[in-house]
């Protein structure tokens, strides 16, 4: 297994507050009753198909709502300051093709940058292709990067907006080894506080701290060898 | 094998250009006359820009089929036989023959901001007004101007409708291309832009 | 919107697809060039609503599709009215809604199998001019099948918007095409594969 | 990691010979001279995105054709002989979503069994899904079932066949640990030959055979846990 990157320098944390969350589709509840406060740097969401992991992520930055209960992140609330909440919070789909909203590389930075000065955004996107190393990319067809560069690509144009907090929906699963190493690296070495759900337990491991869900109940909250440990158990 | 990958590949296009016709039916403005402003002909337009002039009316005619067959597939949730001896029964012949007209006149240059705008406004507003506003007149038991000039009402959100196609089908070609063509059309799809 | 088959066993379930097909051609066409006064018509109505009990669908679910169909009573039925007279809206509105109701009532108790079975018995004698039935009944179950994907994807798309903070314009169908045209192309291979064109 | 499961005793073995295959798309070669012969009962396919794996499988029910060289199943060409080849395989896509092509459980099955009997196919539709845990499922929208719900019913559409072969292109990347392992088991205890593309490498190990690729080119063919070692070596 990796070793967990060093903590960088330079670290935030964000601080994300969930109290007594209940989360409700079709009148069945989904989440039930969550309540944790998260202050480690990286945190992995851990349970199996269905168990609300997607669910737990989305509520981060306003994507899903509670129905009752409340969710703040750096003291602002997800549902009464949506907009200030989600210019603070990046967030990394799974798959990249749903997260890529315009034509070609280039353009899809540039989205990221809206309302920030012309000559500004051309320097930070140029300075962040280059450092994904898909300057040589910049103009082509989004749809023809390989996987590895769509998910650097989704990765980059939202880490241009330099968040205060990274959630990421399984982020790592359509990647080969390479690169879905290459892409953990990245996550966990950000000075940016992360939560990912992720089903990928190596690189739960690798993380601070692990949550687990079990059909909508947080179940486990602690050190990710431990939490990783019992979800081996229940499905086992 | 090369020709029954394309066969395939030709019936998913079709379905899926009919799917977003119909899923585009769900923005609609419904008016008096019977005729409803509706989004679909913008899915007529994309399909015709898109598709060949072979396989656009395929997919419009799809669409219509599952009318016929009582699914409420048509703008407002509307179906059933009832439709084809109703008000709009002539433009829904007019998105058959238009999606055809746009694929001939799109198919086999470059694509291009003016070519494609030209083929929208031919193919999905005259031709679709050509066949539509004589049945309405028929059916309503108006005369023909008056029919025409009722249908006035539909130019500005057709003519809408036609410049959001042109945008949409430039963009796509710089997101997709493999779109419109049949070049590596063999390969998977997940492959060929991996 | 698609997915309305509630199977059950009812008089109407039990009816074959190809005569309830029939039926509602007959009736929509009926009602569509009789000359209805506000009692006929209301007649029309109550007979489509009996059909539903007949067919034991749930007061609710006749509910529900009604109150889907409330921007077209409201606006077709409102302009009407004000333009009109309130007979005319009373007149064309029901008319409208009935057929609507009557139409949904077929797909609610037939099952779109046998639907499909029916128009590839009504295309089979166009085989001679070119019109492969097999062909065109999967297109149809494709494209049935393909609506509720595309929704999803749509979703996702707009929730990548809301995400990145971006407003969700007319530009939100470049992805969302280019998602669908990919998910078009495997299941081509799909078909391909599964041996069925 | 788990065990391989016992090679179950109706077992068959297609036969699958590659010789001199390479597959060109816009003038570049993306499938080199590869040369095999598949005999054991279940081969993993592993390698990094982009080095071929799905291009590879493809080749197995005649979805990709060779520029030059052939690919024979039982002795079947895939180009001259296709249909007969479909016939024999079945294929397994990774996203079922792609591969449902009815709108419900029941109808997909169906479809699977065109050309049968009325009271034959109705039979063995019930079987399979009875046997898949799909039977309380057969009349819903195939859009409302779960992940792994959906990754079952289209294995199950391919088996109700009864392939000689069967062939899938990362069946378990979006499953969880439980449905990963469900529909693992599924495809290595099955009768019929397996041949299967995965990034998940525990799949891999239990599997008698592996091949990897490496841009194009086959780099090494051998015991699962040679050609896994083999491979993290390369992306180290
Ligand atoms: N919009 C919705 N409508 C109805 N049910 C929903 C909706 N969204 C989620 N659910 C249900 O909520 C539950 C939790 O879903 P969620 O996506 O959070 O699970 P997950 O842990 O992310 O699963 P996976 O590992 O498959 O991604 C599931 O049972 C799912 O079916
Ligand atoms: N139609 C095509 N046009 C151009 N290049 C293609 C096409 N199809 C495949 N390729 C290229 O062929 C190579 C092999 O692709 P393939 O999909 O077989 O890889 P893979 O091993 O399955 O990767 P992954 O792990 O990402 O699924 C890639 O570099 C891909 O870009
Ligand atoms: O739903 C139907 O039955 C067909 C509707 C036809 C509407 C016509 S098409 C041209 C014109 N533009 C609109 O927006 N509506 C009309
Ligand atoms: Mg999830
Ligand atoms: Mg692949």
């Amino acid at each position: 297994m990796l070793p967990r990157p060093p903590v960088p320098p330079e670290t935030r944390v964000a601080g994300i507050a969930v109290e007594a969350v209940t989360v409700e589709r079709e009148g069945r509840p989904i989440l039930r009753d969550v309540s944790v406060e998260l202050d480690a740097r990286r945190t992995a969401v851990i349970g199996a198909n269905g168990s609300g992991k997607s669910t737990f992520v989305r509520l981060l930055n306003g994507l899903v709502l509670p129905a009752a209960g409340r969710v703040t992140v750096q003291g602002l609330d997800t549902q009464r300051d949506a907009a200030a909440v989600r210019r603070r919070v990046g967030f990394v789909f799974t798959d990249p093709q749903a997260q890529i909203l315009m034509p070609t590389p280039i353009e899809d930075l540039r989205l990221s940058l809206r309302g920030t000065s012309r000559a500004e955004t051309e320097r930070r996107v140029w300075a962040t292709l280059g450092e994904h190393g898909l300057s040589d990319r910049a103009d082509v067809p989004a749809s023809a990067l390989s996987g590895g560069q769509k998910q650097l690509l989704a990765l980059a144009s939202v880490l241009i907006t330099d968040p205060a907090l990274l959630v990421a929906d399984e982020p790592t699963t359509l990647l080969d080894l390479r690169n879905a190493r290459r892409i953990g690296d990245l996550l966990l070495s950000d000075p940016a506080q992360l939560v990912v759900a992720t089903h990928d337990l190596d690189l739960a491991a690798r993380c601070d701290h692990a949550l687990l869900f079990d059909d909508g109940v947080l179940t486990a909250s602690g050190e990710p060898a431990a939490v990783i440990e019992a979800y081996r158990r229940s499905c086992a | 094998m090369a020709r029954q990958n394309d066969l395939g590949r030709d019936l998913a296009r079709i379905a899926v250009f009919a799917a977003l016709i119909v899923v585009l039916g769900m923005v609609t403005l419904p008016l008096p006359g019977g005729v409803p402003i509706t989004a679909q002909t913008l899915g007529v337009m994309l399909a015709g820009a898109v598709l060949d002039p072979r396989r656009a009316p395929l997919a419009v005619l799809l669409v219509l089929v599952l009318a016929a067959l009582g699914l409420p597939v048509l703008a407002g949730g509307r179906g059933g036989l009832g439709v084809f001896v109703g008000p709009t029964a002539g433009y829904l012949l007019g998105w058959v023959i238009g999606a055809v007209l746009i694929g001939l006149l799109v198919r086999g240059h470059r694509i291009s901001w003016w070519r494609t705008a030209l083929a929208t406004v031919v193919g999905g507003i005259l031709v679709v007004y050509l066949f539509g506003i004589p049945v309405q007149a028929l059916v309503l038991g108006l005369d023909l101007q008056t029919a025409a000039a009722s249908s006035l009402v539909f130019l500005p959100g057709d003519l809408l409708k036609a410049a959001a196609a042109t945008a949409l089908v430039l963009a796509l070609r710089r997101a997709y291309p493999p779109a419109f063509g049949r070049a590596g059309i063999d390969a998977p799809a997940s492959a060929r832009a991996a | 919107m698609i997915q309305l088959y509630r199977p059950g066993a009812s008089p109407m379930h039990r009816l074959s697809a190809g005569s309830k097909l029939l039926l509602l051609a007959v009736v929509a066409f009926a009602v569509s060039l009789y000359p209805h006064d506000a009692v006929s018509i209301g007649a029309v109505a109550l007979g489509v609503g009996l059909l539903f009990i007949v067919a034991r669908v749930p007061l609710r679910v006749l509910g529900t599709e009604l109150w889907r169909l409330r921007w077209l009573v409201l606006v077709l039925g409102g302009a009407l009215w004000i333009f009109v007279s309130p007979l005319t809206a009373w007149v064309s509105t029901a008319r409208v809604v009935s057929l609507v109701l009557l139409a949904t009532l077929l797909t609610m108790t037939t099952p779109m199998g046998e639907l499909l079975a029916v128009l590839h018995r009504l295309l089979a004698p166009l085989r001679r001019w070119g019109v492969d039935a097999d062909a065109v009944a999967m297109t149809l179950s494709l494209a049935l099948t393909l609506i509720p994907v595309f929704s999803g994807f749509a979703a996702e798309i707009a929730d990548a918007h809301r995400a990145r903070g971006v407003r969700i314009g007319a530009r939100a169908i470049v992805p969302l095409l280019v998602r669908t045209l990919r998910h078009a192309d495997d299941v081509g291979d799909a078909l391909v594969a599964r041996g069925l064109v």
